[in-house]
C-alpha cells in the first residue's frame, strides 16, 4: 500500500498530524526538550505504530499533543486534527476532544483505573461526557462495549472494581473506555508491556478485529517491533526526541534505510532461523540535557563520519513512502545494497559492534 | 557423572489471607524436577507468576521448600542460614532483574564487587580483594574507571555489568539470572546477552536462566523448561522446543510471539487469563484454556514424560515414546 | 527502561533552596550559636535583682525582667541550651531505642514483629505528653528525666520509620543480593540497611527535634519538666502565664522565640525531606547523603 | 456583727471561684483543700470572733471547770442535722469519738491528745474530761475545732456530708465545683442571706481571676496575695482574715551541716525577708522572725528586728560553726512545686546562699512525692507554711517540724530537749499572769537559739477578693469561708 | 466481617493486659504514695499506719494487681483514694467534656485544612500554596499553650470577650454557654490539627494527582473540576480518615496541655491530677479507658476504612 508522502498532500487534509512539533521540561530555572521538532501524519483508518527505545520521546509527544502533561511541558508547532489546531482550543473542546476523538490507553491498565470506582462507574462517566448517555442507556451501552472487547459476564464486571480483575481483563476495560466515545483514533501507549505473552496476543488481536469493525485509526507505541509490525501499517521510528526513519512497515523491516534502524534490528534475537550472535548497538541513548551536537545518533553509529557532528540530519526520501533522517543515506544505501548482494544467504552482523570498551578482549573471549 | 544441580520433586507454598480472612494455600511451585550439568544453561520460560523466581530462590536455597529435594554437586541444599549454607554462598549466585534496584545506591560499584568477598573473609590470597574485582571489572568490560563511581552514574548496561560482576567474583559454579535483561533496552540487552555467553565461555559456570522471553532464551539456553502455574509442562532443546512444540500451551506461547520477521501467521490466541494459582485447576492445570482438552485432561494430572529424542512432556494428549529411546 | 535511568545518569541542578528555609538556618543557628556560646557571653541567668522585678523591655533589659528580677533575655538565650541539651539527648535516645526495634522488627518478623509491634502499640496509645509525664513521676524531676522521657515518647515513631523501611528495603533486591552472598542477619540490618534508611531518619531526627523541643517545653509548661532555677522555655511560659496581666510580654517573648525555634526546624525538616523524595524533584536519598563529593 | 449589716443585703447565686478540688467532706479533716466548704456545710460548737473572743454557736454557754481537767458545754435546742435528725448530745460524741481514733481522727487528733474521755449527763450537755489541767485558750481551741457529725452519717462523712451548716450540698461535679443551696431550717435566723452558692474550681489564679474581672464569678476565695494586690488597686474588695499561716524554713537539724547549731542559727540572718514577702506575696503579710501571727499571745515584734537580713552576721556565724565551705554545700532546698510562692522564695534563698558562698540545688517536688518526703522528714530544709500560730502559742506544735514527739523530721528522742521543755512549759503555766508571759519568751528564746524552723513571713490564707456588689464577709479565725453572711448590695 | 471484629477485640487483651499491669509496677516505682495526700503533712504516722492499711497498700503488689484486675473485669474500677468516689464516675463525668472538646476541635480544624488542603493542591507551586504552607507551618509549628496564651490575652484579657477559663457545659444543654467556653480551646487544638490534616490531606492529594488513573481521566474528556472533586478527592479521603480518627484518638488523653492553658476538665487532666496524688485505682481506670479508645477508634477506622476503600481486605 502506498502512503502519501507528508507535504504532497492528497485532496483531504489527514486526520492528525503533527508539524515541527517539540515538547520541553521547565525545569528549575531552565527547561529541557525531550521532544525536538516531529512531522508526522496519521490518515484517517490508518495504523501508524512509533518505536523507538526508552526515553526517547515516544509517549510524551501523544501526551504533549493532548496536553496530559500539566503546566511543566511546554509545547511548540502544531497539532492538527482534520486540519484544525489544537494548541488553540480552549480546555473545553480539548476535553471534548480527549475521549471523543482520540481515544488513550496506556501500559499498566490497572494503575490506570480509578481504584475506588466501579468499572461501571468508570465507562459510564465517558459516555456521559462524550455521547450524553446516562442511566439506563448509559448501561446498556457499557454491557454492549464490554461485550465488544471480549469480557464475559458483563453485568457482573460492571459492579466490581479494578483490583478485582486481572491485568487483560482491565486492559479491555480500558479500551471500552476509549471506544465509549466513538473516537477517530486510538493512541496506544505500549498497551501490552504489562501483560504476558498469551494476553499480548488477546490484546492485539481484539484491537486489530476493532480496527477491522470501526475503521478507527491507531496509533501504536512501542519498543517491540514485532508488535508493531503485527498492528501498523505505518512505522516511525524515533530517537532521542525525533523521527528518525518512517515507512509502510515491510518496507522498513525489510529495508531499513536509517542504521539506528538496522541496529535495532540486528539486536533482537529471534525465534526463527539458526542461533547467531547478536550483534549489539553499543553505547548509550544520550540524555536530553546532553545532547551531542549534530546526528544524535552519531557517537554510536558505526558509520559515523566527522560531518555527522555538523546540522541535524532532516528526513528525506529513502524510497516510496520511505524517509531517513541520515547524513550518509545516499553512500549507505549503496553500500548495503551491495553487501546484502554480496552475502545473501548468510546471517552476519549488520552494524559492527562499536562502543565495545575492551573490544580485543571481547574477540578474545569469544575466540 | 552427578549433575552441578539435581532438582526433586521441588514444591513451595504460600500462605495467603482470602478476602473474608480465610487461609489459602498458594502452590507456587508444585512438583518440579530437571537437572543441570555444570557449565550448561538451563532456560526457564512461563508467564506471570508461574513461579520461575521461587524456583530460583528455592534453588539457592533462600527460602525453604514445602516438599521435594535439592542437591548441588552432590550436596543437598536447605534453607537453614547456618555456615554450611553461608559457605554454599560461594558457589551459587544470583543476578536480578533490576541492575539498579540490585545494586546499593550508598556504595560505590567497585566497593560492592568487593563486599562479598569481605563477608567471606577473602581478604588475602592470591589477590587483593581490589585486584581481583578490577580483573571481573575487565573480563565484564568495565573500565577501571568505573570502579568508584556510583549505580545511579553508570548506565543500564553498565549497571548490569556490575551486578554480574559481583555474582561472578566468588567464583561461583551456577549462577541463577532471574530476568536479567528484562529492565534493558533492545540495544543494551543485545550486549548483555552476548556477555553472559562469553563469561559462560571463560569461566564455565552454569546458568539458570529464567525468562518470559522466548527469544531470548532461545538465543542463551542449551535447554528450556517451560513451566505452567508451577509445573514444568514441557522440557527440550530450544530449537526443537520452539520450532516444534509438544505441549499445547507451549504450542500456543510460541505461535504467540510477535515476531518482526512473519506477519499475518496464524496465531493460536488462548481464552481466558491464566489461572489463579490459589485454586488450581483439577487434572491438568492447563485444561481451561486448552482448546484440545478432553475428558481425562480434567482429570488426571498428566506426568511429565519423554515425548521425543531429549524433549519431555506433560500432556495427556502428546504420546510418550519408551524410556529407553528417550535415554538415547 | 526504568525513568531513573534518565534521571540519574545525570545529576540535575538542583534550584536554590526557598527563603524560608534561610530565615529558618540562620534562626537556628543563632539560636544554637547562643545556646553553644551562653557561657562566655556578659550575662547571668539567675542572677536576681527583686527589686527590678516585672520590668518591661528596656535598653538594659530587652526582654524585660521576670518575677525576680533576672533578665528575661539571658534566660531566654540559656533557655535556648536546655532546650536543644534535651532535645538532642531525647533524640538520641528514641533513634538508639526505637531503629533497633525497628530494624529487628522490620528484618525478622514473625513473633519478634508481632511482640516488639504491640510494646510500640502502647507507647502509641499513650499520648506522648501522658507518657512523658508517667516516666518524669517515676524518675523524679530533673533534666536527665525530661531528656529521657521525652527520648522514651520518640521511640515509637523512630521504630516505626525503622521498620516501614525495612520492610521496603528487605524486598530490593539488593538487599537480597547481599543476603545471597552468605552474611549474617545482624550485618544486612546494620551494615546494608541502616545506612540506606540514614536518610530518612535524619529527617526523622529533625522532625524529632522540633517535636522534642516543643514536648519539653510543654512538660515544663505543665511544671514538671527541667526544674528552677535552670533556665527553661516552657517554664518561663508556665511562670508568665501567671503574670498575663502585669507583664504580658512574660510570656510573650520567650513563647515567640520557642515558636520560631519549632517552625525553623520544622521548615528544614521539610525541605530535607522534599529532597528525598524522588517524586518531589529533589534527588534520591544517596544524592542527600553525599551532597558533599 | 455581721447580722446587722446582713439586713441590707440581697440574697441571689452567689458564684466564687475556688482554687483547689475539696478532700472529702469529713469535718475533722480541715486542710485548705476544704476550707470554702467546712463552715457552710457544719457548724462548730463555738466560734472566734476575729480578735479571738469566743462565741457561742452550737454550744450556747461553755463552762471550764476550776482545776482546768474538764470543760462542760451546754448545746443549743432546735437544730437539726441536714437528714432531719435533731442535734443532740450524740452529735457532739459522734465527733468525739471520731477524732480520738487514730485511724479516723484526722487533724482533730492530734488536739485530741489531752482529753481522757467524755460523758453526757443528758441531751443536752456533753462534759469533756482531761488527763491534766490544760490552760483556758487551749480548751477553747478545742471547742472552737469540734464539729458535731450527725452520728447516722458519721461513717460516711467523707462522701456525704453530716453537718447542721448553712448550707445543703446539692450537686458537685469532681474537677469542676460544686453547687450548695440554703437550708430552709438552719437555725441562724435571717441566715443564709444567699439562697445559693456556686463554687467553680479553677486550675490557675489567673483563670479565677479573669473570670472575676470578667464578671463570670462574684468572688476568689483563697487566690493568691499577688493578684489580690492587683485587683485591690483595680478597685476589687480584698478581705484577710486573722487566721494567718507563718512561712518557715524547716531545717532538717538531724542532717549533714544542720547538725551545726551555729550554722543553722546563720539562717537567721540569711532571709531576705522582705524580699520573700515582696516576690513570694506581693507584700501581703508581715516579715516574722517566730511563728507567730499579730493575734497570738506569743507574738512579739522585736525579734524581727533583731533577726533582720544581714549577711555580714550571717557570714561571721558560718565561720563560727567551723564548716567547711564544702561542707556547707552538701545539701537540697526541697520545694513545693505546686505552690507558686514557695518556689520564688526558695530561688530567693538559693540566691542569697550562692552570695554567701553556699550553692545548693533545689528538690522541686510536686503534690504526693512532696508530702512523701514532708511526711518522712526526708529533705535537708523546706519553705513550708505553719497554721495555728494565731491560737494557743503550744499549737505551733501541730505542725510537723514543731512537733514535741514521735516529730517526722527531727525523729526520737528529739534532738532539741529546750524546745521541748519550752513547749511543756507553756502548756503548764495557768492563768494570764506573767509567769505565763515568761514561758513564751522562753519559747520565743529557744526557738532563735536552737534555728531548727526559721520563720520569715506571715501571709494570707484564704484571701477573699470580691467585687464590689458583695457585702456582708464575716471573717474567721482560720479563714474558713463562712459564706452564710455573705450577700449581693 | 464479624471475625475480623472478634479478632482485632481479641488483640486488645493482651495489650491491655500488658499495659495495666506496667503501670501497676511503674506507680509502685513512683516516689511518694497516695497516703501522704490524703492524711495530710501533719500527720503523725499512727494515721499514716491506718490509712495505708485501709487502702490496702500494705499487701504484695501482685496481690494488689490481681485484686483490681478481678474487680476490673467486672466493670469495676475501684474508688478514687482521694476523693472516695467511684473511679468509673469521675472517669464519666470527664469523658464527655473532652469527647466535646475533641469534636470542636476536630470540626474546626475540618473546616480549616480542607480548604487550605485543596486549595494548596490544585494551585501547587504558586505563590498561594506558599503562603498556605507558611500558614500551615505556623498551625503547627506555634505551641498551643504559647497560642492559648496568645489567644486568653487578646479575648479575655484585652477584650474581655470571653472567659479565660473553660469549663464543660453540655452542648445540648447550654449551647451558647458551651460554645464560649469550648471557643477558645477549640481554635487552639483545631488550628494545630488543622495544620496535620492539612498536610496530610495536601500530601495525599498531590500524590493521587500524579496517579496514573487521574491522566486516564483527562484523557477521557473529564474536566479539572471533576478531576479534583471526584477522582482525586474521593481517593485521597481515605487515608485521610486514619489521621482524622488518630487525632480524635490522640485528644481523648492527649490533650492535656491545652486543658491545663483553658482549665478545661478533660480526662488527660484528671489523669494527671491523679498521677499528682499517687491516685492509683484512679490512674488505672483512666489509662485502661484511654487505651481502650484509642483501639476502638483505631478499630473503627479501619472498619470504615475497608467498608470504604474496596481494596482493603478484612484480615
Ligand atoms: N514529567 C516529566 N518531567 C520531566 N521529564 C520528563 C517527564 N516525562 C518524561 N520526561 C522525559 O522525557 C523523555 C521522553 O520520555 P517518554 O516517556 O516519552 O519516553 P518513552 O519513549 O515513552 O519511553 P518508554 O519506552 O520508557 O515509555 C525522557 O527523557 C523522560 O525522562
Ligand atoms: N512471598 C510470597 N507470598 C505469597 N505469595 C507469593 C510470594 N511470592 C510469590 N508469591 C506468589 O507465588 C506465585 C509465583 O510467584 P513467582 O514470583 O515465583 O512468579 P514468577 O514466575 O517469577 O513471576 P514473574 O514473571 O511475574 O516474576 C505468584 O502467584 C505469586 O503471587
Ligand atoms: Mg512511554
Ligand atoms: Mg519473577
Ligand atoms: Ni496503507
Amino acid at each position: 500500500m502506498l502512503h502519501p508522502v507528508p507535504g504532497s498532500t492528497g485532496a483531504a487534509p489527514p486526520l492528525l498530524s503533527l508539524e515541527d512539533f517539540t515538547v520541553a521540561f521547565a525545569q528549575g530555572a531552565g527547561r529541557t526538550r525531550v521532544v525536538h521538532g516531529i512531522d508526522l501524519t496519521l490518515q484517517r483508518g490508518e495504523a501508524l505504530g512509533i518505536v523507538g527505545e526508552s526515553g526517547c520521546g515516544k509517549s510524551v509527544t501523544w501526551l504533549a499533543a493532548l496536553r496530559l502533561l500539566g503546566k511543566r511541558a511546554v509545547t511548540t508547532g502544531r497539532v492538527l486534527l482534520n486540519g484544525r489546531d489544537l494548541s488553540g482550543f480552549s480546555e473545553r473542546e480539548l476535553a471534548d476532544v480527549r475521549g471523543g476523538r482520540i481515544g488513550l490507553i496506556f501500559q499498566d491498565p490497572t494503575s490506570c483505573l480509578n481504584p475506588i470506582l466501579r468499572i461501571g462507574t468508570q465507562i459510564g462517566e465517558a459516555l456521559r461526557l462524550h455521547r450524553g448517555l446516562t442511566g439506563k442507556a448509559a448501561e446498556r451501552e457499557a454491557l454492549r462495549l464490554l461485550d465488544r472487547v471480549g469480557i464475559a459476564d458483563a453485568p457482573r464486571r460492571l459492579r466490581q472494581h479494578a483490583h478485582e480483575l486481572s491485568g487483560g481483563m482491565n486492559q479491555r476495560v480500558m479500551i471500552a473506555i476509549a471506544l465509549a466515545g466513538e473516537p477517530d483514533v486510538l493512541v496506544a501507549d505500549e498497551p501490552t508491556t504489562a501483560l504476558d505473552a498469551t494476553i499480548q496476543a488477546q490484546i492485539l488481536d481484539l484491537i486489530r478485529d476493532i480496527r477491522r469493525d470501526t475503521g478507527m485509526g491507531l496509533v501504536l507505541i512501542s519498543h517491540d517491533l514485532g508488535v508493531i509490525a503485527d498492528l501498523c501499517d505505518r512505522v516511525a521510528v524515533m530517537y532521542a526526541g525525533r523521527v528518525v526513519e518512517t515507512a509502510a512497515t515491510q518496507d522498513l523491516l525489510g529495508s531499513p534505510r536509517h542504521p539506528y534502524t538496522r541496529g535495532l534490528l540486528a539486536a533482537l534475537p529471534s525465534l526463527e532461523g539458526p542461533r547467531v550472535r547478536l550483534t549489539p548497538v553499543g553505547g548509550t541513548v544520550p540524555s536530553p540535557d546532553a545532547m551531542p551536537p549534530g546526528c544524535a545518533f552519531a557517537p554510536r553509529c558505526a558509520y559515523a563520519e566527522a560531518h555527522c557532528g555538523n546540522g541535524i540530519p532532516v528526513l528525506q526520501p529513502a524510497g516510496t513512502g520511505h524517509l531517513s533522517a541520515c547524513r550518509r543515506l545516499d553512500a549507505l544505501m549503496g553500500e548495503w545494497q551491495r553487501q546484502a548482494a554480496r552475502e545473501a544467504g548468510r546471517h552476519d552482523p549488520v552494524v559492527q559492534d562499536l562502543d565495545w570498551p575492551n573490544r580485543d578482549r571481547q574477540r578474545e573471549l569469544s575466540a | 557423572m552427578t549433575p552441578l544441580l539435581n532438582v526433586r520433586d521441588l514444591a513451595c507454598r504460600y500462605r495467603v489471607t482470602g478476602k473474608r480472612g480465610e487461609t489459602h494455600w498458594l502452590h507456587a511451585v508444585d512438583g518440579v524436577n530437571f537437572t543441570l550439568d555444570a557449565g550448561r544453561t538451563l532456560g526457564v520460560v512461563g508467564e506471570s507468576g508461574c513461579g520461575k523466581s521461587t524456583t530460583a530462590k528455592l534453588v539457592l536455597g533462600l527460602q525453604p521448600a514445602s516438599r521435594g529435594r535439592i542437591t548441588f554437586a552432590g550436596e543437598p541444599v536447605s534453607a537453614t542460614r547456618d555456615s554450611h549454607w553461608r559457605a554454599m554462598r560461594r558457589r551459587m549466585q544470583m543476578v536480578h532483574q533490576d541492575p539498579l534496584a540490585a545494586l546499593d545506591r550508598r556504595l560505590t560499584v567497585g566497593e560492592q564487587v568487593i563486599e562479598p568477598l569481605i563477608i567471606h573473609g577473602l581478604k588475602g590470597g592470591p589477590q587483593t580483594p581490589r585486584e581481583r574485582a578490577l580483573a571481573l571489572f575487565d573480563a565484564v568490560g568495565l573500565r577501571a574507571a568505573m570502579f568508584e563511581r556510583y549505580p545511579h552514574e553508570l548506565s543500564g548496561g553498565q549497571r548490569q555489568r556490575v551486578v554480574l560482576a559481583r555474582a561472578l567474583v566468588l567464583d561461583p559454579e551456577l549462577v541463577v539470572c532471574d530476568e536479567p535483561i528484562s529492565a534493558l533496552d533492545v540495544s543494551v540487552a543485545a550486549q548483555v546477552i552476548n556477555l553472559l555467553q562469553d563469561l559462560q565461555g571463560r569461566f564455565g559456570m552454569a546458568y539458570l536462566f529464567i525468562s518470559h522471553d522466548l527469544k531470548v532464551v532461545r538465543q542463551i539456553a542449551d535447554e528450556v523448561a517451560v513451566m505452567y502455574l508451577g509445573r514444568i509442562v514441557e522440557q527440550g532443546a530450544p530449537d526443537d522446543l520452539f520450532h516444534t512444540p509438544a505441549h499445547p500451551y507451549t504450542e500456543a506461547l510460541v505461535s504467540a510471539i510477535p515476531t518482526v520477521g512473519q506477519r499475518d501467521r496464524k496465531r493460536i490466541v488462548l481464552a481466558g487469563d491464566p489461572p489463579n494459582p490459589v485454586d488450581r485447576p483439577a487434572g491438568c492445570a492447563f485444561h481451561p484454556r486448552c482448546p484440545r482438552a478432553t475428558a481425562i485432561c480434567r482429570s488426571e494430572v498428566p506426568p511429565l514424560r519423554p515425548v521425543a529424542e531429549g524433549r519431555l512432556a506433560a500432556c495427556h494428549l502428546v504420546p510418550a515414546v519408551s524410556a529407553r529411546s528417550a535415554a538415547a | 527502561m526504568t525513568v531513573q535511568e534518565g534521571v540519574l545518569t545525570k545529576r540535575r541542578r538542583r534550584p536554590l533552596p526557598p527563603l524560608g528555609f534561610i530565615i529558618s538556618l540562620g534562626f537556628l543557628t543563632v539560636v544554637i550559636f547562643g545556646a553553644v556560646f551562653a557561657n562566655v557571653l556578659p550575662i547571668d541567668p539567675l542572677a536576681q535583682n527583686i527589686v527590678d522585678s516585672l520590668k518591661p523591655p528596656s535598653g538594659s533589659h530587652w526582654f524585660g525582667t521576670d518575677e525576680l528580677g533576672r533578665d528575661i533575655m539571658a534566660r531566654v538565650i540559656f533557655g535556648a541550651r536546655t532546650s536543644l541539651v534535651t532535645a538532642a539527648g531525647a533524640v538520641i535516645i528514641a533513634a538508639l531505642i526505637g531503629v533497633p526495634i525497628g530494624l529487628v522488627a522490620g528484618y525478622f518478623g514473625g513473633w519478634r514483629d508481632t511482640v516488639l509491634m504491640r510494646f510500640i502499640d502502647v507507647l502509641l496509645a499513650l499520648p506522648n505528653i501522658l507518657l512523658a509525664m508517667a516516666l518524669i513521676a517515676v524518675l523524679g524531676r530533673s533534666q536527665t528525666a525530661a531528656l529521657i522521657a521525652v527520648g522514651v515518647a520518640g521511640v515509637p515513631s523512630f521504630a516505626r520509620i525503622a521498620r516501614a523501611q525495612v520492610l521496603t528495603l528487605r524486598q530490593l533486591d539488593f538487599v537480597s543480593a547481599v543476603r545471597g552472598f552468605g552474611c549474617s542477619s545482624s550485618y544486612i540490618m546494620f551494615r546494608t540497611i541502616l545506612p540506606n534508611i540514614l536518610s530518612p531518619l535524619m529527617v526523622q531526627v529533625i522532625v524529632l527535634s522540633s517535636v522534642a523541643i516543643l514536648l519539653e517545653a510543654a512538660l515544663a509548661f505543665l511544671g514538671v519538666g527541667v526544674p528552677p532555677p535552670t533556665p527553661s522555655w516552657g517554664e518561663m511560659l508556665r511562670t508568665g502565664k501567671s503574670y498575663l496581666y502585669e507583664a504580658p510580654y512574660y510570656a510573650v517573648l520567650p513563647g515567640l522565640v520557642l515558636t520560631l525555634t519549632i517552625l525553623s526546624f520544622d521548615t528544614i525538616g521539610k525541605q530535607m525531606s522534599r529532597a528525598l523524595d524522588p517524586r518531589s524533584g529533589g534527588g534520591t536519598p544517596g544524592e542527600l547523603e553525599r551532597a558533599g563529593p | 456583727g455581721a447580722t446587722a449589716s446582713a439586713q441590707a443585703l440581697k440574697g441571689g447565686t452567689l458564684r466564687i471561684g475556688v482554687l483547689d478540688e475539696i478532700a472529702n467532706y469529713d469535718p475533722q479533716q480541715l486542710s485548705t483543700v476544704n476550707f470554702y466548704v467546712i463552715k457552710n456545710l457544719y457548724d462548730s460548737l463555738i466560734e472566734y470572733t476575729a480578735d479571738g473572743k469566743p462565741v457561742p454557736s452550737l454550744a450556747t454557754a461553755w463552762k471550764i471547770a476550776p482545776d482546768n481537767k474538764s470543760v462542760t458545754v451546754t448545746l443549743r435546742d432546735g437544730v437539726t442535722f441536714h437528714s432531719g435528725t435533731p442535734f443532740k448530745a450524740d452529735g457532739v460524741i459522734a465527733a468525739l469519738t471520731k477524732g480520738a481514733d487514730p485511724a479516723r481522727g484526722k487533724n482533730v487528733y492530734s488536739t485530741m491528745a489531752v482529753v481522757k474521755d467524755w460523758t453526757a449527763p443528758d441531751d443536752r450537755t456533753v462534759t469533756i474530761n482531761f488527763k491534766d489541767p490544760v490552760p483556758d485558750r487551749q480548751i477553747l481551741d478545742l471547742l472552737q475545732f469540734l464539729i458535731p457529725i450527725d452520728p447516722k452519717g458519721v461513717e460516711t462523712v467523707e462522701t456525704v456530708p453530716a453537718g447542721t451548716g448553712p448550707y445543703l450540698l446539692e450537686s458537685r461535679s469532681v474537677g469542676q465545683g460544686m453547687k450548695l443551696k440554703a437550708n430552709p431550717n438552719y437555725w441562724r435566723k435571717g441566715e443564709p442571706v444567699s439562697k445559693e452558692i456556686v463554687f467553680t474550681i479553677f486550675s490557675e489564679d489567673a483563670a479565677a481571676t479573669a473570670a472575676l474581672e470578667s464578671g463570670a464569678i462574684d468572688m476568689v476565695y483563697n487566690g493568691s496575695s499577688r493578684s489580690a494586690a492587683r485587683l485591690k488597686n483595680a478597685g476589687y474588695q480584698v478581705f484577710d482574715g486573722p487566721g494567718k499561716l507563718v512561712q518557715v524554713f524547716r531545717i532538717n537539724s538531724t542532717r549533714g551541716p544542720f547538725r551545726n547549731k551555729k550554722f543553722r542559727q546563720a539562717f537567721n540572718y540569711l532571709m531576705d525577708r522582705d524580699g520573700i514577702l515582696r516576690v513570694g506575696y506581693a507584700g501581703m503579710g508581715q516579715v516574722v522572725a517566730l511563728p507567730w501571727a499579730p493575734a497570738s499571745p506569743a507574738f512579739d515584734a522585736s525579734y524581727t528586728k533583731t533577726y533582720a537580713y544581714d549577711l555580714e552576721k550571717a557570714k561571721a556565724l558560718l565561720k563560727e560553726s567551723g564548716l567547711t565551705p564544702a561542707e556547707m554545700q552538701d545539701w537540697k532546698l526541697l520545694v513545693n512545686g505546686s505552690d507558686e510562692p514557695s518556689v520564688r522564695i526558695s530561688q530567693v534563698v538559693q540566691a542569697t546562699l550562692a552570695q554567701v558562698g553556699i550553692k545548693i540545688d533545689l528538690d522541686i517536688r510536686q503534690g504526693a512525692e512532696f508530702v512523701d518526703a514532708l511526711l518522712k522528714g526526708n529533705f535537708d530544709a523546706v519553705f513550708g507554711g505553719v497554721g495555728n500560730v494565731q491560737k494557743f502559742p503550744s499549737r505551733v506544735a501541730t505542725n510537723s517540724i514543731y512537733r514535741t514527739s514521735k516529730n517526722p523530721v527531727l525523729k526520737d528522742p528529739h534532738p532539741h530537749p529546750d524546745y521541748v521543755a519550752a513547749i511543756a512549759k507553756v502548756d503548764t503555766t495557768f492563768g494570764s499572769g506573767t509567769d505565763v508571759k515568761a514561758s513564751y519568751d522562753n519559747l520565743n528564746k529557744v526557738l532563735v537559739d536552737e534555728s531548727f524552723g526559721i520563720p520569715t513571713n506571715s501571709y494570707e490564707v484564704g484571701l477573699i477578693v470580691a467585687s464590689d456588689k458583695i457585702g456582708g464577709i464575716t471573717p474567721d479565725m482560720d479563714n474558713l469561708l463562712v459564706a452564710r453572711t455573705i450577700g449581693f448590695k | 466481617m464479624t471475625g475480623f471484629i472478634l479478632r482485632r477485640l481479641a488483640q486488645l487483651i493482651p495489650v491491655l493486659l500488658i499495659a495495666s499491669f506496667a503501670i501497676w509496677a511503674m506507680i509502685f516505682a513512683v516516689p511518694g504514695g497516695p497516703v501522704g495526700m490524703m492524711v495530710g503533712e501533719n500527720a503523725t504516722p499512727e494515721e499514716i499506719a491506718a490509712a495505708t492499711r485501709k487502702l490496702g497498700l500494705d499487701r504484695p503488689i501482685p496481690v494488689q494487681y490481681f485484686n483490681w484486675l478481678t474487680h476490673a473485669v467486672t466493670g469495676d474500677f475501684g474508688q478514687s483514694l482521694h476523693s472516695r468516689d467511684p473511679v468509673t464516675k469521675l472517669i464519666g463525668e470527664r469523658l464527655p467534656a473532652t469527647l466535646q472538646l475533641a469534636l470542636v476541635s476536630i470540626l474546626v480544624a475540618l473546616v480549616i485544612g480542607i480548604p487550605v488542603a485543596i486549595t494548596g493542591a490544585v494551585k501547587e507551586g504558586s505563590w498561594v500554596d506558599r503562603l498556605l504552607n507558611g500558614w500551615n507551618a505556623l498551625a503547627l509549628g506555634v505551641p498551643t499553650f504559647w497560642l492559648g496564651i496568645l489567644l486568653i490575652l487578646l479575648f479575655s484579657v484585652e477584650l474581655r470577650w470571653l472567659p479565660s477559663a473553660s469549663r464543660y457545659v453540655p452542648l445540648w444543654e447550654d449551647p451558647n454557654q458551651a460554645l464560649r467556653s469550648l471557643i477558645l480551646p477549640g481554635l487552639t487544638l483545631g488550628l494545630y490539627v488543622s495544620g496535620i490534616l492539612a498536610r496530610f490531606l495536601k500530601a495525599s492529594l498531590v500524590s493521587e494527582a500524579r496517579a496514573d488513573y487521574v491522566r486516564t481521566a483527562r484523557a477521557k474528556g473529564v474536566s479539572e473540576r471533576q478531576i479534583v472533586g471526584h477522582h482525586i478527592m474521593q481517593n485521597a479521603l481515605l487515608p485521610f480518615i486514619t489521621i482524622v480518627g488518630l487525632m480524635v484518638a490522640n485528644f481523648i488523653g492527649g490533650a492535656v496541655v491545652t486543658e491545663a492553658v483553658f482549665t478545661y476538665p478533660g480526662l488527660g487532666r484528671l489523669l494527671i491530677q491523679a498521677i499528682s496524688t499517687r491516685d492509683y485505682p484512679l490512674i488505672q481506670g483512666c489509662i485502661v479507658v484511654i487505651l481502650v479508645i484509642y483501639m476502638a477508634i483505631s478499630l473503627i477506622v479501619d472498619i470504615l476504612y475497608a467498608v470504604i476503600d474496596p481494596r482493603i481486605e478484612y484480615r
